[in-house]
Formats: C-alpha cells, structure tokens, sequence
C-alpha cells in the first residue's frame, strides 16, 4: 500500500487548466523529485496536497484511507506539510514565532508556553546551523536565511508527508548540503518526501525517483537510475536542443567596440562603495557573487530606483533622476520577483505588455498577438486577467513588455527565479538576440551555473564578480566557469581589506 | 540600560509617547492645575470611554480589519442598561445584559466578515446602522436613568487616591494581556501581516478574526458602561462620535491600519494625545468658529508627527517595510 | 475547535460578571452637591457683583442656526464685557455627548462662576452639571429642554413654535387635505417637543391625513430627498409641514417635479423671505423664528443670577421635559411671520400676547443689509430681562 | 519557435456574446438590486416605479455619483485609497460657492476658478502626505475632513451670505424638455470617466498603479504624479460637486454634504470595484449610488419609526454586501 496516493485530479482556474487527470503514488520513506515546465502544474498539485488549493475533480489517499482536507489546518494534522518558495514566513514575528506558529507549544492548555517554544526552536535552529538567529524578527534575515527558517518550519511540524517546493533555489552550497542531510534523515525515518526542484544537481544527489510533469498531465515515473539530465529535459519539452546553450553553436553577434553604457564611480549606498563599468553594444554581461554582496544594489542603483545617478548612455551624458527617466533613455529592467515587481495581476495580458510602452513611453501600440506568439506565451485570449497565467508565461509577458520597446540597454535581476528549465533557456534566447540587435543586457543571477549558460556560448560576454560591494573579478572567455565564479566569489585575503 | 533603550526607541508607541508628552508640557503652562489630582481624575473620566474604545480598535486594526461599528455599540449598551434599569432590572443584571448586547453585535461582525467575507468596513458600517438602529428603537428620546451611587463611584476614586475609570482601563488592558499570552494573541499579529500565509501556515484565520470582533464588541461594550458611568443616563446617539476618533486615536498611537504592527498602549497614548489636545483647545480661548479648524489641523499634525516619526526608524530601503523581498539578492 | 470556543466565551462570561460585581460597588455615599431643598441657580447667592467669567458649552455645532446662536452669544458678550460685568465669556463648541461632558469639566477645572450650557442631550450630562453645581458653580441651561435640578433653563419655545405653525397648516387647509411632515433629527429633545405639539393639534383635525414622515435631520439635502421621495410615491399633497431650514429643499423638490407648490410652512432666513417675495409671492407659506437670540438671552439671564437677582415666580414655567419642575424661562417666539400681518387669526389665540404678528414686507425689512443665512432674530433687552426679576431689595 | 506551437498556443476568439455577457457581468448585480427594489417600493406604494420617480431617483443619485468620481479614483488607485474627506470637500464647495458667487450668474466661472484651485490645493496635500509621508490614506482624508470643515466654518464664520446662482439651481431642479438636467449631467459624467478611464493614458496608467505600484514604478510608470493627480482630481470633483450639490438644494448649509463620505465608499463597492485597488468603473459606482438612493426611497417611502429605518438600512446594506461583494475564499 503506497503511503500517498492521487488519482485524476484536476484542477483549472477559469478557462486555464492547471492539473489535469494527475495520478502518482508515493511510498514510504520515498524522496521524489517532480520535474515539470512552467504550468506543468507541480505548485498546484503542492498546494492541493497541503490542503490549500481545492481541487475540481479526483481523489486522494493517505495511508489507504481517503485523504479529505479543507484547510491547511487540517491537512497539517494528518501531517501532510507544504514548505514552498512563497514562504509563508510572517515578517513581523520573530525567527522562534513563525517556527511554531502551526502548533504553538501551551501551558494550562490556553496560554502560551514560552519557554517551551525556545526550547523547541533552538533545537531545530541548531540543527539548521542558525541559532544565532534565535529571538530576530524574520524581516532582518537574509533570504536565504528565510528559506532555512521555511524549512525547519515545515520539521518541526513532523511530517509524515513533505512537499518541498522549491525551496533550495536561493539557498547557499553549505546550506544546500545540511538541507540534504536533513531529507535523507527524514526519509530514513518512513516519510514521504515530494521534491519539487528545477536544479538537476540536487534531483540526482538525493532522489530515489523523479516524476515528470508537463502541461497539467503526470508524464511518467521513473526510479532515478534509469534516467539522465538529458532524457529528463527531453520529456520536459518539445526542443530539447536549445538548453542552456550547451549544445547551442555560439552566435554571431555583431562586433562592435563602441562604449554604449559607461557608469563612473557610482556609489552604492548600503556598501559606501564606488563601482564603475563600461558596457559595449552587443554585450551580455553577467553579474555573479555571493548572495547580497551588492549585485542587486548596483543593478537598481543603476536603473535609478536608489536616488539620482550619473551615466553615459549612447554618447550622451545623462543624470537619472527617476525610473520613468531611465525608462525614457531606453534602460530596460527586468525583475524575478514577479508578484511584486512584475505583473499587475488583476489587469488584462494586454495591458500589462503595453505597461512601458504606452503609459510610461506614451507610444503607439504593440503588436500584441505577434510579441507573445513569438515568446510561446499560453494564453487564451489578452484580455484576460494576467493572474490567470501560469509564472513562467506571466514572466514571458512581462519580458515581451520591455523588448517590445527596443530598449538599448536591459537590466534583469534574477529573471529566471522559480521558472522551469524549458522557459529559462527561451529567456536567454532572447536575451541573446536582443544583444545581437545591438543592446547590452547585464544578468544578475544568483545560480552560478545559469550564467555559465547564457554566458559562455556568446563571444561578446563577461561575467563581473561582486563581493561586498564592489567588483572584484571579471571572467571571459574560456575562463568562464562555474569553478572560477565561486572561487572569485569567496572572501580573500588581498581581495577584503578587513 | 542601552538595550533597554533601543528598545524604547524601537517600541511602536513610542512616537505616541513623545507626542503626549509634547502635549503636556504645552498643556501644563497653559492649563492651570494641569498635574492636580482633581485635573487628572477629571480628565479620566471623560477620557476612559475613549481610551478604552481605541483598544477596541486597536484587536481589530491588528488583525488587518476595522470596526466601524463600535460607535453603534457604545449607544445601544447605553440604553439598553438604562432601559433595563427603568424596568426594574437590578443594575448588575443590566449591564450583563447590555455587554451581552455589545457582544452580539461583535459576534455578527465576526461572523459577516470572518466566516462570510465581506469587507470590514462595509461591514461594520452596515452593523453600526442596525446598532445604531436598535438603540434609537428601544430608546427614541433621551432619557432614563442609572443609580446614582453609581455615578458617584464612577467619578470618584476606588481604592485611596486611584481614579475608577482606571478600573475599566485595567480591566480592559487586561484582556490584552490574556489576549497576547495565547496562542491567538501570536496568531493575530501573523493575520495582520498576510492573511494568506498565516492561514497556509495552518492557523484558523478566521476564527482569529471572529475573535477579534467580538473582543472589540466587547471591549466597546465596557466602554459604554464607563461612558455610562459618565452621562448617568441613556441617549441613543451618544456613541456617535467615537468611531473615527478611535481610528485616529489607534493611529497616532502607531497601530498600523495595515495590520500585524502596533500595540494596546499606543492606542492608549494616541487617546490620550486627542483628550490633551481637546483640553488644550477648551483651555485657550480660540474664537468659537476657528476651534474645528484648530482641533482639526492639531489632530492632523499628530497623524503627520507620528508617521515622520516611525517612518524615520525606516531610512533604508525604498521598498513598503512590511514586504521584504523573497529570494531577492538584498539582506 | 469547539474547546476553543467554550473557553472563550465562558472568559467573556467571567468578565462581565466581574465588572457587573464592580460597578454594583456601591462604595462612596458622597456628599451629593447641596443639601437645600431650593433650586441652587433660583437661590443662587452672590459672591460678586461684576468681573464674571463665564463657559458658555454649545455641545452641536454644525448648521446656519446655531452659527448665528452663538454669535448672538458674542455680540451680548462684547456689551457686557465693555460696562465691565462681565470678564471673560470662553464659548466652546463641540460634537456629541463626550466631548460636551469633557468641556464641561474643562470650565470647572478652570474655575468659571457660571457655566451656560446648550446640552446636545436631554439626559447625559446630569452628572457633570451636578458636578458643576456641587463646586458652586451657577448653571444655566440654554434653547434646548433638559430637566436637570438645580438649573435655571432659558428655553426655546419649541412647542409654541411647532403649535402655531400646526395650527396655521390646518386652517390654511380648512381643515381637511393630504399633507406630510419632514422633521428633524430622530433622538433630538427639540424635535420630540415640537412632533408631540404637531401630534396633539392634528388630531383635532380628523380630516387632515398625514401621508406619512421622515426625518431630514435638518439638513435641506436630506428634506428635500424626502419630498422627492412623497412626491414621486403621492400623486396629491395639498399641505407640507417642514421645519424652518428644510423649506427650500422642499420647494427645490416640488419645482423639480414640476409640481405646483403646496401650503407649507416655511424657514425664517432672510433668504428665503426675499425668495418668497420676490419669486414666489403667490406662495402660501408662513413661518416663525425659531430664536437664535436664546443664547444670548441666556447670558443675560446668567449675569443677573450671578448678581444675586432673584427670578419673580411668574417668570418660571414648567419645565417642558419635567411639568413638575419649575424652573423655565420660555424664550418665546418673536415673531409669527404671514404674508400680510394677520394678528388675530386663529393661530394667534391664546398664544402669549408678547409673539408679534407682523407682515413678510415688515418682516424683508428688518433684514436689509443682512445675509442670506441669517435668521430673523430677536434679543431680549436689559430692560425685558430685569422684568423679569424682582427688584433689588437695596 | 515552431509554428506547429503557436497554433496550439493561441486559444479561439470567444463569440461576441459571450464578449457582451462578460462585459455586462459586473453590472448585473446592481441592475437586479435596481429592479428588486423598484418592485419592491412599487408594492409598498403605488407609483413607486413611475417613469417620474425612477427620474427623480435617479437625478438624487447623480449627486452621490459625484462624490462617487472621487472615491473610484482614489479607490482604484490602489495602496489602501479611500477619501473620507469627499463630504466635507463637496460641503466646503457648497459654502465657499454661496459665499463667492454671491448668488449671482455672473460671479459664476470666478467661483469656479477658485473652487477648483482650492480643490487643487486640498488635493495636493492629501495626495503628498500619503504618497510621501505614508500615512494611511484613510487616516490622511480623515485627518483632511475636520481640517476642512473647520476651515469652511471658520471662513463664512458659519453663516454663509450669497446663495445659489440661478444658473446651477436650473442644472439642480430644472429640466430640458421632459429630462431633467441633473440626469443629463449624470449621464455626462458617466460617459466622460469611462472614457478618461478607459482610453487616455491617466487612466490607463491609474489601473496599473492601482494593481501593483511597485511594478508600475519598475515599469518606468510616474507613480507619485499618477497618485498626486488623482488625489487632486477627486478634490476638485468634490468642490465642484458642492456646486452641483448647492444648485440642487438651493442653499448652503454647514456640513451639507457630510453623508456622502460613506455613502459614496458603499456605492463604490456595490458598483463592483474592489478595494484592493487596480480593477472597478465609474459605470458601477454610479449604479451603486443608484441602489443607495433607491434603498433609502424605499424605506422612506414604506414610513416606519426612525429607529427601525436606520436598522432596516444596515440590514439590508449587509444582505447586499453579502450576496455579492465578498472577498475572496481563502482556499481557492
């Protein structure tokens, strides 16, 4: 008798089918990964085995017995726990409350044993290799701090079933290897783990079996040592020749050694830091470091979103004053965090594509239908609300927002959080093209490997190293690995003067 | 002593605080007696029911909700304790009866917008019609009236020199305490943050928030009965005008409208900074037609000096301090 | 869950049982202001003869009406303060119950000698003008009906006012038609006293049927959104009975339905006098000042209670909340306004033979060079207050 | 990309009806609410729904409705907007219009100049105070309606002189042919927002900021002038409002327009806009203003005890509020 069990569930938000007739069992003590593009379904059928998404149609079974939740509540005392990349931290709570607030440990049965909530979060903090974090509020931690605290959270509710939603993509190396010892001690102990994950290096180092999902429908399941990368990337998607560059030939781009974008001496505030950078047309830079040593800083900072700033733009001198003054001059930016700073979810696919265009530009209409063909956007008609789109293709959109602007120079950072293999490799597709077509793009990242990719195939290409605020290596060419980023990316001696 | 300090500092009520005791010290030259102890019980006393009704509040505005219906309740438990009394209930068994009365006005709030969804400030502006509804039913006229030992305990002081009206702010704050040393007390301040993530996180948001309308009919309902203590009679439109000044109260005392931040004690200060600045005004003599003006632009500026204040605590940052990016590069 | 819920309430149940318990104390027997068996404010013994400060609290604060009540205030104020009787007169306006009581407290804290009050209620602010009262304070209460003990009250003739215009409406109709009524706020003392008048002589017209009330809260927007309502839902209406600001609004109702206008009493602003006679003089419409000068009567009053005058007994009324409290000087209506003076019509039967009848010309006159808003007013003189107490015994 | 994919991809046109039945889908509640209560008020007293009255009705609305103009701005300007002050700006602009105009046609575009550079002003304070200082915009306009009272009280020193201008009592209570002014004015307005929301760019740009204002300042979207202007709109709307409001009382009176504050939010919501921001229409607010006035009617119209009326009046805004304007389930 397998420990889980779904059967035909379906699911679909308006006319978009998110699930549809899903059937994977899953045994005890069982770590399985699930494998699926952008709407393949794997956060919705996360969330319906939590309890927080109802689904249309079909059946669940834990432990042989009909599996019937309303709430996450409930499901949680079944011990079926979700831990997910839309961390369900609460910020103003500190590290110790949010661990326990699914089951907060009482005194007399009504009051709250306080003592008791230490003790229980400092055990686990300990085991996570965070108890200097005990007693901070969550809003003071580092994400990557909060993606550990997501983690113990979902521990400490002792889960007989896991859903781990990828929730290791801004973690760091060390923390990734604690995190890994931690499932194979859970699965040792009989639970069920599902591994929901975009990074293959992790699927392969600690699952047993991987599930492949693609457009709402469970492909197949496989015992992890039948396959390999390239068999499950080609189940994943329709071209699997496109991936990562790897076996992409090198584009030409044209040469060009004229300077488009030069910033001199532009301080980072938080740093107190002064970093220059000289960008030529038809660059692809990549922006590499440890998490929080000032990439995001520099990219906004440059966008104008951190105060006034001074650059040199297609031979002009320029002062941003605004973002809508960047955007004007042609700078582009392209954010990973799309809830916040992407899409505006309750507006049409249509009017978030002309968001730049025609309300910050004022300029004549795009040719709506051919921009999001050409992206592969799954949509079903533009007047739609954007929300109804799964976050790749919403992503994808908001892309065709700012290229269908032509813009001279495009700033992402972390464009490809949380999106799928198949819709990472489009991204840098495009991104290749539009510096062919003469812009620069700078890419931050904070997944080494993904730089690499979109990186290494391009002649016109860097990547520039960040550590505390400033750049400290720049990598071309052949040099252009993912050993000699993390090794530029480390604190040395000579390199930090402190 | 230094952590004691940025703790201070830190302290969400702490801006309130300043502004109060800003006040003061302008107050203290202008009034005279300012720091008497007929001054202070005077100023209890027609301050509690407002002190106490920006509590209520303040369940509420922590929860991400609003009460707009408190008003109605302070004038429905008023006459309702005066119209049982008039019919011969003991007056004990009418005041139960009366915050009785305050309660089921919060558990229909709770239920409108906890269980069934509505917005809260719809919500609560159609509950305060049917509260205020069914005080000017039971009572369409002023009148009616309450022991007057009651009155003269309400208005003296309890034990030795301790005003009463601080019972009714003692009796109120402690339901705070019990309040915070629950599980719920945790679960309201993660509500207030992200519904949404607190109820993924297992915890029955909407019990939380049936609880916090309650506690706030409740609350309201204490309010009424020290109002009463004030007044000594019923008047079915006396609650009137508490609902947007308990807002405000909570507000200047920091208690976000957004939810999740904010405590009891700032919406205590934020009360008392409103009865300063009313005394303030009746004490000066300002030409009768330019009082509204200058209680206006007063309270505005308390609104204005709390927020520069907090927001000064925030420099870093061009983001909304309650959203913190995930998975974003910066600390 | 259900556990949950159980210890919930029952926390709730204890609570309530234990402020019940607390406000059952009945701990102090206290010294309940003065023992004397007199009215303190129809005793009130002098301590000086002029330099008096005095609060004046309007505890509403919010239309045309009271604007020119409290002006009135000043005005008298200003006179008084030149021949030296009086030293300050504070005028605080508030909103509601609360705010009234707590400016209240702010004049006894501050030690005023006499406190005059337009009470926004009839009955909540028995507490604290006991409190003023106990601390030797004169409290004389203004236009609106309270019957709080120990007061002189200066009272609006709210029943006289509503009575004659009643009386005026019937006869116009002849006693029989379709009329309706818009009144004031639902809750208010003065709109009780003047419905209960309506109510008593309408009922000696059985034939006059009333279509149905509403309230307009004084406010011209929601009188005439309620005509409109009457008008749209009753295709006949011979007759409305609208009180004083509410006039226009139902006249803008009446024109916007393009109906022709109906008898109707009317509102006492020179505005719409002029309206009256210059755009609608075939107009049946009559109308009574409600008194704006009752409160600087009230002052008057108050400074020569200060002085240790002493009211003469047929001064004093009964009070119109409490008949067996006497304790009411009625600020009569000045004036009943018709188109052409009609001194000895039926409405003016038995009505004090102080109310002047007296003509809408008469009446557009005594307003020349006064705005719109402004309300026909009367003041009494030092004169026609010192008649009213007895002489001086030195 | 491959074509084979497009194909797959593009989804087929909906049908034009179904393209009307969704347009019209917002509306549908309060069009049934409307026609309820016409049915309902024509039981309780004939003539109810006569042509005249349902005119009538809806002339009372188009006052509300304006008010309405500012409160869906504000509201779909998302952050939390909402204007408290919109009763005491429109009573303000009665006043300051009586007091300016001296009751005179001729005085008329001279009240109008300063009406709306004082609704300019109030505008812009509100707008700086909650776009720079944060403070909540509830508390703000709050804050703003006693600032604002006092202000029109202080300055006609609570008796305004002048009146109403021939010219707006005509627009109040006059007709043209059989219609009268007030519900061409209405209609006006309707036409006009829903264009200024639908086709120029503020309005374009105001859904956007509404929705999401981070990624509208990421977008290169003038956030702070989009907000500032809207701000500024509603408080030019609300004293101009005043005017409307004083032509169709005929007088000016303190605090006139106090009620509109809430009532205007309530008709926002039963017209169908969220007040989360980024989505709703002026179409829906001003049937919402409808239903409002409309409920009122009613219950006016059926005569009760005052007490009774108002609880009735909650009652029955709390079934509306409950059969179609809740928010979303937590579990999806």
């Amino acid at each position: 008798m397998p420990l889980f069990e779904c059967k035909h569930i379906s699911k679909t938000y308006g006319s978009v089918v998110a699930i549809q007739e899903a059937s994977f069992s899953l045994e005890k003590g069982e770590i399985r990964a699930v494998l699926g593009g952008n709407g393949s379904g794997k956060s919705t059928l996360a969330k319906i085995i939590g309890g927080a998404v109802k689904p249309d149609a079909g059946e669940l079974y834990f432990k042989g017995k009909p599996f019937e939740v309303n709430s996450p509540s409930q499901a949680k005392k079944l011990k079926v726990i979700i831990t997910s990349q839309e961390l369900s931290l609460l910020t103003n709570l500190t590290v110790e409350e949010n661990l326990v607030l699914p089951s907060i440990p009482r005194k007399g049965r009504l009051f709250i044993d306080k003592n008791a909530m230490k003790a229980k979060a400092s055990a686990i903090l300990e085991k996570i290799g965070l108890s200097s974090e005990l007693g901070v509020l969550v809003e003071d931690l580092p994400a990557n701090k909060q993606f550990m605290v997501e983690f113990a959270k979902s521990l400490l509710q002792e889960p007989e079933i896991l859903v781990i939603d990828e929730i290791t993509s801004a973690l760091f190396r060390q923390e990734v290897e604690i995190f890994k010892n931690i499932v194979r001690e859970l699965s040792a102990k009989g639970c069920g783990i599902l591994f929901i994950s975009h990074r293959m290096s992790e699927i392969f180092s600690i699952c047993d079996s991987v599930t492949v999902m693609r457009n709402g429908s469970v492909i197949d399941t496989f015992p992890i040592s039948e396959v390999n990368e390239d068999m499950l990337v080609g189940m994943l998607t329709a071209y699997k020749e496109n991936i990562g560059g790897q076996t992409k030939e090198n584009r030409a781009i044209e040469q060009s050694d004229r300077v488009l974008l030069s910033v001199k001496d532009m301080t980072l505030k938080r740093f107190g830091t002064r970093v220059s950078l000289d960008a030529k047309q038809g660059e692809v830079i990549g922006i590499a470091g440890l998490q929080g040593q000032g990439q995001s800083d520099f990219v906004r900072t440059l966008y104008g979103l951190n105060g006034h700033v001074h650059i040199r733009l297609d031979d002009k001198e320029l002062q941003i004053d605004s973002v809508h003054k960047s955007v004007q001059e042609g700078l582009a930016f392209l954010s990973g965090d799309r809830e916040r700073e992407g899409t505006f979810s309750v507006r049409s696919i249509a009017e978030n594509l002309e968001a730049v265009n025609s309300s910050a530009l004022s300029r004549k209409a795009l040719n709506q239908k051919r921009l999001l063909d050409s992206y592969g956007v799954k949509y079903d008609n533009a007047s739609q609300q954007i929300r109804n789109l799964s976050g790749g293709n919403q992503q994808k959109v908001v892309i065709a927002r700012w290229t269908g602007t032509n813009p001279k120079v495009l700033i992402a950072d972390d464009p490809t959080k949380g999106i799928d293999v198949q819709a990472r490799g489009d991204v840098h597709e495009i991104f290749g093209d539009l510096a062919a077509s003469g812009s620069v793009v700078i890419m931050v990242s904070s997944d080494d490997e993904e730089l690499v990719h979109l990186t290494k195939p391009l002649k016109n290409s860097r990547i520039m190293v960040m550590y505390d605020g400033k750049f400290v290596k720049t990598l071309m060419g052949e040099d252009i690995t993912v050993h000699n980023i993390i090794s530029a990316s480390l604190p040395r001696e000579g390199v930090v003067g402190k | 002593m230094n952590t004691f300090k940025r703790k201070l500092l830190n302290w969400s009520s702490f801006p309130s605080l300043v502004l109060i005791i800003a006040l003061s010290v302008i107050n203290s030259f202008l009034i005279p007696h300012f720091f008497s102890m007929s001054y202070i019980s005077s100023f209890l006393t027609s301050y509690t029911p407002l002190i106490i009704v920006a509590m209520a509040q303040t369940f509420v505005l922590l929860g991400r909700g609003i009460d707009l219906s408190v008003g109605g309740i302070i004038s429905l438990v008023n006459v309702i304790v005066v119209t049982l009394f008039g019919q011969g209930w003991s007056f004990p068994s009418a005041i139960a009866v009366g915050i009785l009365a305050g309660i089921i006005i919060g558990v229909l709030n709770g239920i409108v917008i906890g269980f069934l969804r509505v917005t809260p400030l719809l919500a609560t502006l159609a509950t305060t019609s049917v509260a205020a509804g069914a005080a000017l039913w039971i009572m369409p006229f002023p009148g009616g009236s309450v022991p007057i030992e009651y009155v003269m305990w309400y208005q003296s002081n309890v034990i030795g020199f301790l005003p009463t009206p601080l019972l009714f702010i003692i009796i109120s704050i402690l339901i705070w305490f019990i309040w915070k040393a629950t599980p719920a007390g945790l679960q309201l301040y993660s509500m207030g943050r992200d519904i949404q993530k607190t109820y993924v996180s297992g915890v029955p948001v909407v019990w939380i928030q049936f609880y916090t309308y309650v506690s706030s009919g409740f609350i309201s309902a204490i309010a009424a009965i020290a109002l009463t203590g004030n007044t000594g009679a019923g008047d079915p439109l006396v609650g009137n005008t508490y609902t947007l000044f308990a807002v405000a109260a909570a507000v200047i005392g920091s208690v976000s409208l957004m939810g999740g931040s904010g405590d009891i004690f700032g919406a205590i200060f934020g009360a008392v900074f409103l009865g300063l600045a009313f005394s303030l005004i009746y004490a000066i003599q300002i030409p009768s037609t330019y009082q509204d003006l200058t209680s206006g632009v007063i309270v505005l500026l308390g609104i204005i000096g709390a927020s520069l204040m907090k927001k000064r605590k925030r420099t870093f940052s061009f983001k909304p301090s309650h959203i913190k990016p995930i998975g974003g590069n910066q600390p | 869950m259900k556990r949950k819920i159980t210890v919930f309430l029952s926390l709730l149940v204890i609570l309530t049982l234990l402020l019940s318990a607390c406000s059952s104390n009945k701990s102090t027997t206290g010294s309940q202001s003065n023992g004397q068996s007199g009215n303190f404010a129809l005793e009130y013994k002098s301590k000086k003869k002029d330099g008096f400060i005095i609060g004046f609290s309007n505890g509403y604060f919010g239309n045309t009406w009271r604007s020119q009540y409290v002006d009135g205030v000043k005005r008298v104020t200003a006179e008084l303060k030149k021949e030296g009787i009086v030293k300050e007169v504070n005028v605080q306006n508030t909103n509601g119950v609360p705010a009234q009581i707590a400016a209240v407290e702010s004049f006894i804290n501050s030690g005023v000698d006499a406190i005059v009050i337009n009470p926004v209620s009839s009955s909540s602010l028995a507490p604290v003008v006991a409190k003023a009262i106990s601390k030797g304070i004169l409290v004389v209460v203004s236009e609106s009906g309270a019957d709080y003990p120990n007061t002189v009250v200066v009272g609006g003739d709210n029943a006289g006012f509503w009575r004659i215009q009643t009386k005026w409406l019937a006869e116009q109709l002849k006693g029989k038609g379709d009329i309706v009524e818009i009144n004031g706020i639902a809750g208010n003392v003065s709109d009780e006293l003047r419905t209960r008048e309506s109510k008593d002589i309408l009922k000696k017209y059985p034939d006059i049927k009333v279509l149905g009330s509403a309230p307009g809260g004084w406010d011209p927007t929601k009188g005439q959104q309620a005509m409109s309502n009457f008008l749209s839902t009753h295709s006949k209406i011979d007759g409305v009975l609208v009180q004083d600001q509410m006039a226009g609004g139902v006249i803008q109702a009446f024109e916007a339905a393009k109906r022709p206008l109906p008898v109707m009493t009317g509102d006492f602003t020179y505005g719409f006098l002029r309206m009256w006679k210059d755009k609608y003089p075939d107009l049946n419409t009559m109308t009574i000042p409600y008194n704006t000068g009752i409160g600087a009567n009230s002052i008057r009053v108050a400074v020569k209670l200060l002085q240790g005058n002493k009211l003469k007994p047929e001064s004093l009324s009964p009070n119109p909340l409490k008949k067996e409290l006497k304790n009411t000087i009625i600020s009569t209506v000045p004036y009943v306004i018709t188109k052409e003076a009609q001194p000895d019509a039926p409405w003016m039967e038995g009505e004090d033979s102080k109310i002047k009848a007296i003509g809408l010309d008469e009446a557009v006159k005594m307003g020349e060079g006064k705005g719109e808003s402004i309300a026909v007013e009367s003041i009494w003189t030092e004169e026609e207050v010192d008649q009213m107490f007895n002489k001086p015994a030195n | 990309m491959s074509m084979e994919m497009n194909i797959e991809k593009s989804a087929p046109k909906p049908s034009s009806t179904k393209m009307i039945r969704n347009k019209l889908k917002p509306y549908i509640p309060s069009l049934s609410i409307i026609v309820l209560l016409l049915i309902l008020g024509q039981i309780l007293s004939p003539g109810f729904a006569s042509l005249g009255n349902i005119g009538t009705i809806v002339s009372i609305s188009t006052v509300l409705a304006i008010a309405a103009i500012a409160q869906t701005l504000i509201i779909i300007s998302g952050n939390e907007g909402i204007d408290l002050s919109i009763g005491a700006v429109m009573s303000m602009g009665a006043l300051l219009g009586a007091v300016l105009s001296k009751g005179m046609n001729t005085e008329i575009w001279y009240t109008v100049l300063i009406l709306i550079g004082i609704g300019i002003i109030i505008g812009l304070i509100n707008g700086i105070a909650i776009q720079f200082i944060n403070i909540p915009p509830l508390v703000m306009t709050l804050g703003m309606t006693s600032v604002v009272n006092g202000f029109a009280l202080a300055y006609t020193k609570g008796l305004p002189s002048g009146g109403a201008p021939e010219i707006l009592v005509k627009l109040g209570i006059g007709h043209l042919g059989p219609i009268r002014w007030m519900l061409i004015l209405g209609i006006v307005l309707i036409i006009a927002l829903e264009l200024v929301l639908r086709k120029t760019r503020y309005g374009k740009t105001l859904y956007l900021v509404g929705s999401n204002r981070m990624a509208a300042i990421i977008s290169g979207i003038s956030v702070n002038k989009t907000v500032l202007l809207t701000y500024v709109i509603a408080s030019v709307a609300g004293t101009l409002g005043g005017l409307v409001l004083l032509g169709y009382v005929g007088s000016a009176q303190l605090e006139m327009g106090k009620d509109y504050a809430l009532l205007s939010i309530a008709a926002v919501v039963i017209g169908g806009t969220s007040l989360t921001g980024g989505q709703g229409t002026y179409l829906g607010s001003a049937l919402g203003s409808v239903v409002l006035v409309l409920l009122t009617s009613v219950l006016v119209a059926v005569g009760m005890p005052p007490g009774v009326r108002v609880l009735l009046q909650g009652l029955i805004l709390l079934l509306i509020l409950l059969i179609y304007s809740r928010e979303p389930k937590l579990r999806q």
